[in-house]
């Protein structure tokens, strides 16, 4: 490895501004890296890694703005050097892959389109040869149909893919560093390893420095050299990849290891009548069937958790048993009676009884009521409570779900974290005094340690008021700490469902399996094994 | 062009005193308040200064204007003179104290005008945009062919035929602009409509008037509210175009538009007469906008 | 999708004539009365209304006019006996040459100005050129073509009012309509320009945007190669609400300018209840306002890859 | 000067005679009661013609005897008023014109006036009417536009002079010897612009398009006492039901053109005239262009090459059009505009006053204006100097609620001139038994232009007679229809009457069509019947003047002002020394009388 060093941050500071006030987002961090070298970056959200990334190319959101420290990139110093010569690094020298790449690629350009402006407007090579040259990093990126694919939108392409086209992109001029933020975050497990493996390949064979951002500690661990801890914008510390996996120093990077200590033990099989049960549901948007045949059972005081990929129909069967969508076939018994299928036939009892917890806390409180008025209604419209009674049910469900009512009660839901909006969501769905709750992947936005609080809190409700839930997830981690039962869905069809002991044994069916063996570890050489037996098995 | 130096400096002095207001408030108020003054922008302080004036002149009318709207106090068209600050109209009433009348009388109608344009139009519009299915499909299309036939055409026909009373003027022009007030309102809601706590409320099993008026409405207010400023100069110009048709507010009662329209003639000869009530449109139009403008940015902000 | 909005438009333009021919109907008094004027006699009144047919029942006339109209033919004025379509035809020639002149006008200026003020944006030239365009669209629109007058025509810079006919040549067309073609491009310049600057403002908050950004790109290659291209559909679809305003909405514009457009036929004609007529010019300016956003939204699925191009 | 080349012998005034010739003027006002006024809006001027056709039948039995009202004011009950026998037919042969009153003016130091005639030019008219349903129709005219574009292309059998005597046009010459059966003789060797001769068939059938069932014309009621039109060799003779010494006045209206006939009926859409210009196009609401017709038959007239004119609604685009040079004559202007027009240079104003008057007519059947003590209150509180000076820019004068103006024979000068009063106005308040009066005024452009400004000043005087008047502007589309004689208090207009009889016939006696106040006076009813077939010269002035006094003091209508034509002229056209006061712009003729200077 080449000892130069390519880029040396010491002391940034960088302020976001609210209002006409800033306030310091990262308070002096120190960054040191060498050509050729993979950092890892992690933290929570609200640690400043995006800002610190970004910052490496000496580039601040609009609203944030840089205000102390240097940023050296190979002898420049970015935050002196006049905006043309930033400009000129930029997608040039230092390249960067976003998040989301279906964001972050032009939809109105093709994506060689767009792969061929940054080296033909910075003079790199001329427009024919930076198609070519793209073809060629598209076959690396192993993806499909490398000489058609580039003749695409954005739009026609699946995520993964743009995920590689992404990097194709950032690897056209092929900079001396690549600056990655997030870049499989969005994706399905299965798809974030091959795009995992995809990056950590090129960067590798064009010896490309790179800061690698996540949240998730599994996934650096496969592609970092070294990894930096960050906290609400200070640096906890720093150690080689290997060193911090197995020792960490500080005892926040320890607890960031002990996420996953929250498991719940698994209860007896549910007996008698099903709080809810799904019978041979088709269902459609359209023409199109989205779902096919499914069938399960839900029984109280049990959680089922209901795994799949994004467009698997996990998110539809919940629509289904809430009335949102009539299905074509097929019923749902709820108490073993037939509910009406479509919303507007049911009785008013009969939604009290089914509650839904959504994924996005924010969409799913209305910004403009307080917290009295979100829970309250349920309350008042359910059970008809008025006055001190309804004032004295918001105050108790607030205590449930942990929340001070004296501090809370009047506030806003823009004025709370996600968590805390999460909890605001449970506690509104507790309100209507339901036997079913539908949790629809309720923590996949939240922070891990966030996730632990709500699963913990919808644990202990579930042990205190018999209630059944119904858990959506595509996160196994998540699965193995809350589910009783499992049912693993693809493609609108009931692939697999069993006790969780079961599913998390084998034998499985192959797409159980991929599922399964697909989640991140955190070994550095999981990934590298990983592929290596799956070749191994493919070939 | 003394005239239009003056214009330049009071403009420049209403500035003067927005910008020293903003640092007053900036350093006096506390809390959201301040925050909202820090967040200021010196236009949007002009704007919020004009529209307080504005507002301030329409309700003190009686006791700011040196004459009855009515009166003939003079001969027609004297000049600029103590008595008379801006000199007597085509028939010798004080242009001053007509302005400030037409202030309250203007600003009154066409507020009380977009206000039920935005009552019928965002309701409907939300209402649509909730129910979905057939109403929406009745109601668009309705929408669509009331506004394929040209507003200033089709208010004259309604005018002409209801009579040009002040009520009807509102109705009238009220009802044309709640079409295009409808189109926006289902724009949004629609965006609004797709929200999970929309959702969760329907799974609730809320009724239309509580998710229109709990859930939906005060979430699609922003931009509500930005079309709002502009409807209400539109209506302004609107009245003023029908006035220059020949239907408008009645007179003897001062309104900015008629004034425009009575005294058009001068124009040709370069006379500031008309300029007077028409710089009082343009002024408030401006003014709003700003503060239009602002809240938009305001509310684009906050979605970050 | 078009075949459907074309017929979503046909039927859009029957009701529009319906609700026309039921206001005319509700207009006082008739045709005949507005002919005679006060030397009616109820014998003179009574002839009149018999040969104008004012005497058959509302629905068996506007049954008439239907079937008329759909067989291409609008019928006579009512008032002197020219076939509509040629009382229209040159009255709607000079309307759309207004108006596309007009737009000629407006739209680049609107567009160069909206993507400079977006570019610049918070500027001084930012806040000049809204000022300057909220200005424009705050004094009414006679006020605007007076005082263009006052200043260009007074000074024997341009006509002040437009005599076309016939045979008066192109260039001296443009020339002539200048004036009113201006006028109404401050008036509509001002909506134009903000929402293109809104669009792209709006657009430039994207992700996207950042990563052109970090791929080292010059501001105004990101704003024309990157942020126009995705806020031509609300640009279009101002331009077009516009350009229908320019074709439907121009009245005033016609009486100062004495120029012989469809508005002022229109207005007449509701003026003398000339029901043939006024069906007739209504069902224009709504066809065109219907075609318009039509095209409008061809226009935008066209500019759109995400609606031409399927996955 | 306009007429005098033609053989005008038999023109003769013969009224001095005493013969009882009722001198019924070529103007009757009411035709211009709308199209005068309406501002150029997007309302349509629109005819509310009067016609001639509401005189009363001169043989009407009715019309007899007299008597006095007891509350008359100052009824000269101890005049001797001869009854009316209802004879003319002994009269004897009755040649020619009378004199009618109404004098053009002679407008001194007119700067184009001196100028020679000349031929040559574009002229071009920016005329504040005309409308797209404008048509060709003689019977449908109904606005200034299509009263000068008809007098540009068409000729009448007589026309009226400058100076308002009666000049024979396709008529050389007519005579009646009973007054019933008329005799015209027809003008030789005049053609058609497309060529053909002009025969007494065209003449008949010209005629007779406003007669017969069918006829749409606006002036078929007016024509109705004509039981017969034929010809007979170069003479086309008239017949009516009854005597009328005024038929010639009647064959001057501009509704009846002399048109080619086909068939024996005239074509209504044919552009084809006798008169000096021929139609090169026209676009109806817009514009109009002629050239001059090479085999006019007039030698000292149409002296312009092309004819252009423009329909220009808006006052402002009109002034706009003067002063850049787009035109040469606008009607119209805006009085407040005229010191600044005149300041430019550019043009003159020709401000030629008439007969025309404003009226606001009450409804004398309801209260509270069947009370002539309230009438009278409403008199006194209005100040009609200051509207002239206002709503007039001084073009006009004040009226004494006198629907007779200056320009009549007859005019009564000797009344007590009502001024603004407001004691005055509340001691007839009082005398009405009322300490205060709330009335309400239905305004619109429409009316007159200026009328919504002078209900605001009327408002304003009358409060301080404790009259409160509240001004109610209505809309200027359908004002004819919806408001005027349908409100009790509305504003009205009256182009005014050459002679005083037809003034009073059209609107004040009893059960007239166009009695807009609903009023009726058994004294003056009497002395209008008497008056008709006064001979004595005296007596008959006496009479007028009595019925003046009625109107003015007992009447139902207040008039503040007569109100003047008012034009402006370019600076580079020629215009005669004498304009006529009968129509506006030189009596339509504008286009036939003036030239380039």
């Amino acid at each position: 490895m080449d000892n130069e060093v390519l880029l040396k941050i010491e002391g940034l500071r960088i302020e976001g501004r609210s209002g006409d006030e800033w306030s310091e987002i990262v308070k002096g961090v120190d960054l040191t890296l060498r050509k050729g070298e993979v950092l890892g970056l992690i933290g929570e959200s609200g640690a400043g890694k995006s800002t610190v990334g970004l910052a490496a190319m000496g580039f601040a959101r609009d609203g944030c703005r840089i205000s102390g420290g240097t940023i050296e990139f190979d002898g420049i110093d970015l935050r002196v050097t006049p905006e043309a010569t930033r400009r000129d690094l930029r997608g040039k020298r230092i390249a960067y892959v976003a998040q989301s790449a279906a964001a972050s690629f032009n939809p109105a350009h093709k994506l060689i389109d767009q792969y061929c402006e940054a080296p033909v407007m910075h003079g790199v090579m001329p427009r024919d040869q930076a198609e070519r040259d793209a073809i060629d990093l598209y076959r690396r990126m192993q993806l499909p149909d490398p000489e058609e694919i580039g003749f695409r939108y954005p739009h026609q392409v699946s995520g993964g893919q743009l995920q590689r086209a992404m990097t194709a992109m950032a690897m056209a001029c092929r900079p001396d560093l690549i600056i990655f933020d997030e870049p499989t975050t969005a994706l399905d497990v299965t798809t974030q390893i091959e795009v995992l493996a995809a990056i950590r390949d090129v960067v590798r064979q064009f010896d490309t420095a790179a800061i690698y951002i996540t949240h998730d500690l599994a996934v650096v661990a496969q592609a970092a050299d070294r990894i930096k801890v960050l906290l609400r914008g200070e640096e906890v510390e720093t150690a080689e990849t290997y060193k911090m996996l197995e020792a960490p120093k500080e005892d926040y990077t320890k607890s960031l290891w002990a996420v996953r200590s929250f498991t719940r033990e698994e209860q007896p099989p549910g007996e008698g009548t099903p709080v809810v049960s799904v019978r041979n549901v088709t269902a459609a948007y359209g023409m199109v069937n989205v779902l096919e045949d499914v069938s399960f059972d839900i029984h109280a005081g049990r959680t089922v958790a209901v795994v799949g990929e994004s467009g698997s129909g996990k998110s539809t069967t919940a629509r289904v048993i809430t009335g949102l969508l009539p299905p074509k076939s097929g019923e749902v018994l709820f108490d073993g009676e037939p509910l009406p299928p479509a919303l507007k036939g049911r009785s008013r009892e009969q939604l009290r009884q089914c509650q839904m917890i959504y994924q996005m806390a924010d969409t799913a409180l209305n910004p403009k009521l307080t917290l009295r008025q979100l829970i309250g209604r349920p309350a008042q419209m359910y059970l008809g409570l008025d006055g001190t009674a309804l004032e004295d049910r918001v105050r108790e469900l607030l205590d449930l779900i942990e929340l001070d009512p004296a501090v809370y009660i009047d506030r806003l839901p823009g004025e709370l974290s996600g968590g805390q909006k999460q909890r605001i969501g449970i506690a509104r769905a507790l309100a209507a005094e339901p036997k079913l709750i539908i949790c629809d992947e309720v923590t996949s936005a939240l922070d891990q340690i966030v996730q632990e609080g709500i699963l913990k809190l919808l644990n202990k409700l579930q042990e205190d008021f018999g209630l059944a839930y119904m858990f959506i997830t595509h996160d196994l981690a998540t699965v193995r700490a809350i589910a009783d039962e499992v049912v693993v869905m693809q493609q609108g069809r009931v692939i697999e469902k069993g006790t969780k002991s079961e599913m998390f044994a084998p034998p499985h069916e192959p797409y159980t399996d991929l599922l399964l063996s697909s989640v991140p570890e955190m070994d550095p050489d999981w990934l590298t094994c990983l592929l290596e037996k799956r070749a191994a098995a493919g070939g | 062009m003394s005239f239009f130096l003056w214009v330049v400096l009071g403009l420049a002095v209403l500035f003067a005193v927005a910008a020293g207001l903003r640092a007053v408030a900036r350093t006096t108020l506390t809390g959201s308040a301040r925050t909202l003054a820090n967040d200021m922008p010196l236009t949007a302080a002009f704007g919020i200064l004009v529209i307080l004036i504005y507002a301030f002149v329409a309700i003190a009318t009686p006791v700011l204007a040196p004459f009855p709207e009515r009166e003939i106090v003079g001969t027609q068209f004297e000049a600029w003179s103590a008595e008379h600050p801006l000199g007597t109209d085509r028939i010798g009433r004080d242009m001053l104290s007509r302005l400030i009348y037409g202030a309250r009388n203007t600003v009154g109608i066409a507020f009380a005008t977009t206000a039920l344009a935005f009552i019928v139009g965002s309701v409907l519009g939300i209402w649509a945009a909730l129910t979905g299915g057939w109403v929406d499909q009745i109601l668009s299309r309705f929408v669509d062919a009331l506004m394929a036939i040209p507003a200033l055409i089709f208010s004259l026909l309604l005018l002409t035929i209801f009579g040009t009373s002040i009520t009807a003027l509102i109705l009238v022009i009220a009802s044309v602009d709640a079409t295009r007030v409808y189109r926006l309102a289902r724009a949004v809601a629609q965006g609004i409509v797709v929200m999970d706590y929309v959702e969760a409320a329907q799974l609730r099993g809320e009724r239309s008037w509580y998710l229109i008026r709990r859930e939906i409405l005060p979430n699609a207010m922003a931009p509500l509210v930005a079309e709002f400023g502009l409807r209400f100069c539109f209506v302004f110009l609107a009245i003023s175009s029908l006035s220059f048709l020949g239907l408008g507010i009645k007179p003897p009662t001062a309104d900015w538009g008629s004034m425009v329209r009575d005294n058009a003639t001068l124009i040709t000869f370069g006379d500031v007469t008309p300029l007077l009530p028409a710089g009082c449109i343009a002024l408030l139009t401006v003014a709003v906008n700003f503060v239009v403008d602002w809240q938009l940015y305001r509310a684009s902000g906050l979605k970050e | 999708m078009i075949l459907t909005r074309i017929a979503i438009g046909i039927g859009l333009l029957f009701i529009v004539s319906v609700v026309i021919f039921g206001a005319t109907e509700l207009l006082p008094g008739d045709l005949a009365t507005q002919l005679l004027g006060q030397s009616a006699t109820p014998e003179t009144v009574a002839a009149l209304r018999e040969q104008l047919g004012l005497n058959d029942p509302a629905a068996m006339r506007y049954w008439n006019w239907l079937t008329g109209a759909l067989s291409g033919d609008f019928g006579v004025s009512l008032a002197n006996n020219r076939p509509i379509s040629e009382l229209i035809s040159a009255r709607l020639g000079n309307t759309l040459f207004l108006a596309l002149y007009a737009a000629a006008l407006a739209v680049p200026i609107s567009l160069i100005l909206g993507v400079l003020a977006a570019l610049w944006r918070n500027t001084v030239f930012d806040r000049v050129a809204n000022a300057g365009a909220l200005s424009a669209i705050s004094f009414p629109e006679f006020f605007v073509a007076y005082i263009l007058i006052l200043w260009l025509a007074q000074t024997g810079l341009f006509p002040s009012m437009v005599r076309i006919n016939p045979t008066t040549t192109f260039v001296d067309r443009i020339y002539m309509s200048f004036l009113p073609a201006l006028t109404l491009t401050l008036v509509v310049t001002a909506h134009m320009m903000r929402m293109t600057r809104a669009a792209i403002i709006n657009l430039m908050a994207s992700p996207y945007i950042e990563m052109a950004r970090l791929k080292g790109m010059s501001p105004l290659r990101i704003v024309l190669r990157h942020a126009l291209p995705n806020a031509l559909a609300p640009i279009i679809n101002v331009i077009a609400l516009n350009l229908a305003y320019l074709i439907t909405g121009v009245v005033v514009v016609e009486v100062v300018f004495v120029y012989p457009g469809l508005g002022q036929l229109m207005v007449d004609s509701v003026s003398n209840r000339d029901i043939a007529v006024v069906q007739a010019v209504a069902l224009i300016f709504a066809a065109a306002y219907v075609a318009l956003n039509l095209l409008a939204d061809v226009l935008s699925t066209i500019t759109n890859p995400r609606l031409m191009h399927r996955r | 000067m306009s007429g005098r080349g033609v053989k005008v012998d038999r023109l003769t005034p013969r009224s001095t005679r005493g013969c009882k010739i009722r001198t019924l003027p070529p103007n009757i006002g009411m035709y211009y009661k709308h199209a005068e006024n309406c501002v150029a809006q997007d309302i349509p001027c629109r005819d509310v013609n009067a016609g001639f056709g509401d005189i009363p039948d001169l043989s009407d039995p009715t019309a007899t005897g007299m008597g006095s009202k007891e509350n008359g004011r100052k009824i000269m009950n101890n005049r001797v008023i001869r009854s009316w026998t209802g004879d003319v037919s002994r009269r004897g042969v009755l040649k020619g014109a009378a004199a009618v009153g109404a004098a053009g003016l002679i407008l001194p130091g007119m700067s184009g006036a001196a100028r020679a005639q000349s031929r040559g030019g574009t002229f071009r008219a920016g005329i504040g009417h005309g409308s797209t349903t404008d048509g060709y129709d003689p019977g449908l005219w109904d606005n200034l536009y299509a009263q000068v574009f008809a007098a540009a292309r068409h000729n009448q059998l007589i026309e009226v002079g400058s100076d308002g005597q009666l000049v024979p046009e396709m008529a050389e010459s007519w005579e009646t010897d009973d007054g019933s059966s008329w005799v015209f003789r027809i003008r030789q060797g005049v053609t058609f612009h497309s060529g053909k001769d002009l025969t007494v068939d065209d003449v008949v059938a010209s005629i007779n398009h406003h007669r017969g069932d069918d006829s749409t014309s606006a002036v078929k009621s007016l024509l109705d006492a004509i039981t017969d039109v034929r010809a007979d060799g170069q003479n086309v003779i008239v017949t009516l039901e009854a005597p009328n010494a005024d038929l010639p006045y009647l064959m001057t209206d501009y509704h009846i053109p002399i048109m080619p006939a086909v068939d024996g009926r005239i074509d209504p859409n044919s552009t084809d005239g006798v008169g000096g210009y021929i139609v090169e196009s026209f676009e109806p609401g817009v514009q109009a262009s002629l050239t001059r017709n090479p085999d006019y038959w007039k030698s000292d007239r149409a002296w312009f090459d092309r004819v252009e004119l423009l329909s220009i609604l808006d006052p402002a685009a009109r002034l706009n059009a003067l002063i850049t040079g787009e035109v040469h004559v606008i009607d119209q202007v805006d009085p407040a505009t005229i010191g600044m027009l005149e300041g430019r240079g550019v043009a003159r104003i020709l401000s030629i006053p008439g007969n025309a008057h404003y009226v606001f007519p009450m409804d004398s059947r309801e209260a509270p204006y069947s009370d002539n003590n309230v009438r009278l209150a409403l008199k006194y509180a209005l100040d009609r100097q200051a509207m002239v000076d206002v709503i007039l820019g001084g073009h006009g004068a004040v009226s004494n609620d006198n629907p007779i103006g200056p320009a009549n024979r007859y005019f009564n000068t000797e009344m007590e001139q009502k001024t603004y009063d407001p004691d005055r106005a509340q001691f007839y308040l009082r005398e009405a038994g009322l300490d205060s009066l709330d009335v309400t005024l239905a305004v619109a452009d429409a009316a007159f232009s200026g009328a919504v400004d002078a209900g605001a000043m009327f408002s304003e005087t009358a409060r301080a007679a404790g009259i409160n008047l509240t001004v109610n502007r209505v809309p200027n589309d359908g004002y004819w229809d919806n408001v005027w004689m349908k409100e009790p208090f509305c504003a009205s207009y009256w182009g005014g009457r050459a002679v005083e009889d037809h003034m009073f016939t059209t609107a004040y006696a009893s059960g007239a069509a166009w009695n807009d106040s609903f009023w009726e006076q058994e004294r003056f009813n009497e002395l209008l019947v008497a008056a008709r077939s006064e001979v004595n010269e005296e007596l008959r002035r006496e009479m007028y003047h009595e019925m003046q006094e009625i109107v003015s003091f007992e009447g139902s209508v207040i008039i503040p002002m007569n109100n003047n034509y008012v034009m402006a002229v370019a600076n580079d056209v020629g215009t005669p020394e004498r304009i006529s006061a009968n129509w506006n712009l030189d009596g339509f003729r504008c286009v036939e009388r003036w030239w380039m200077a």
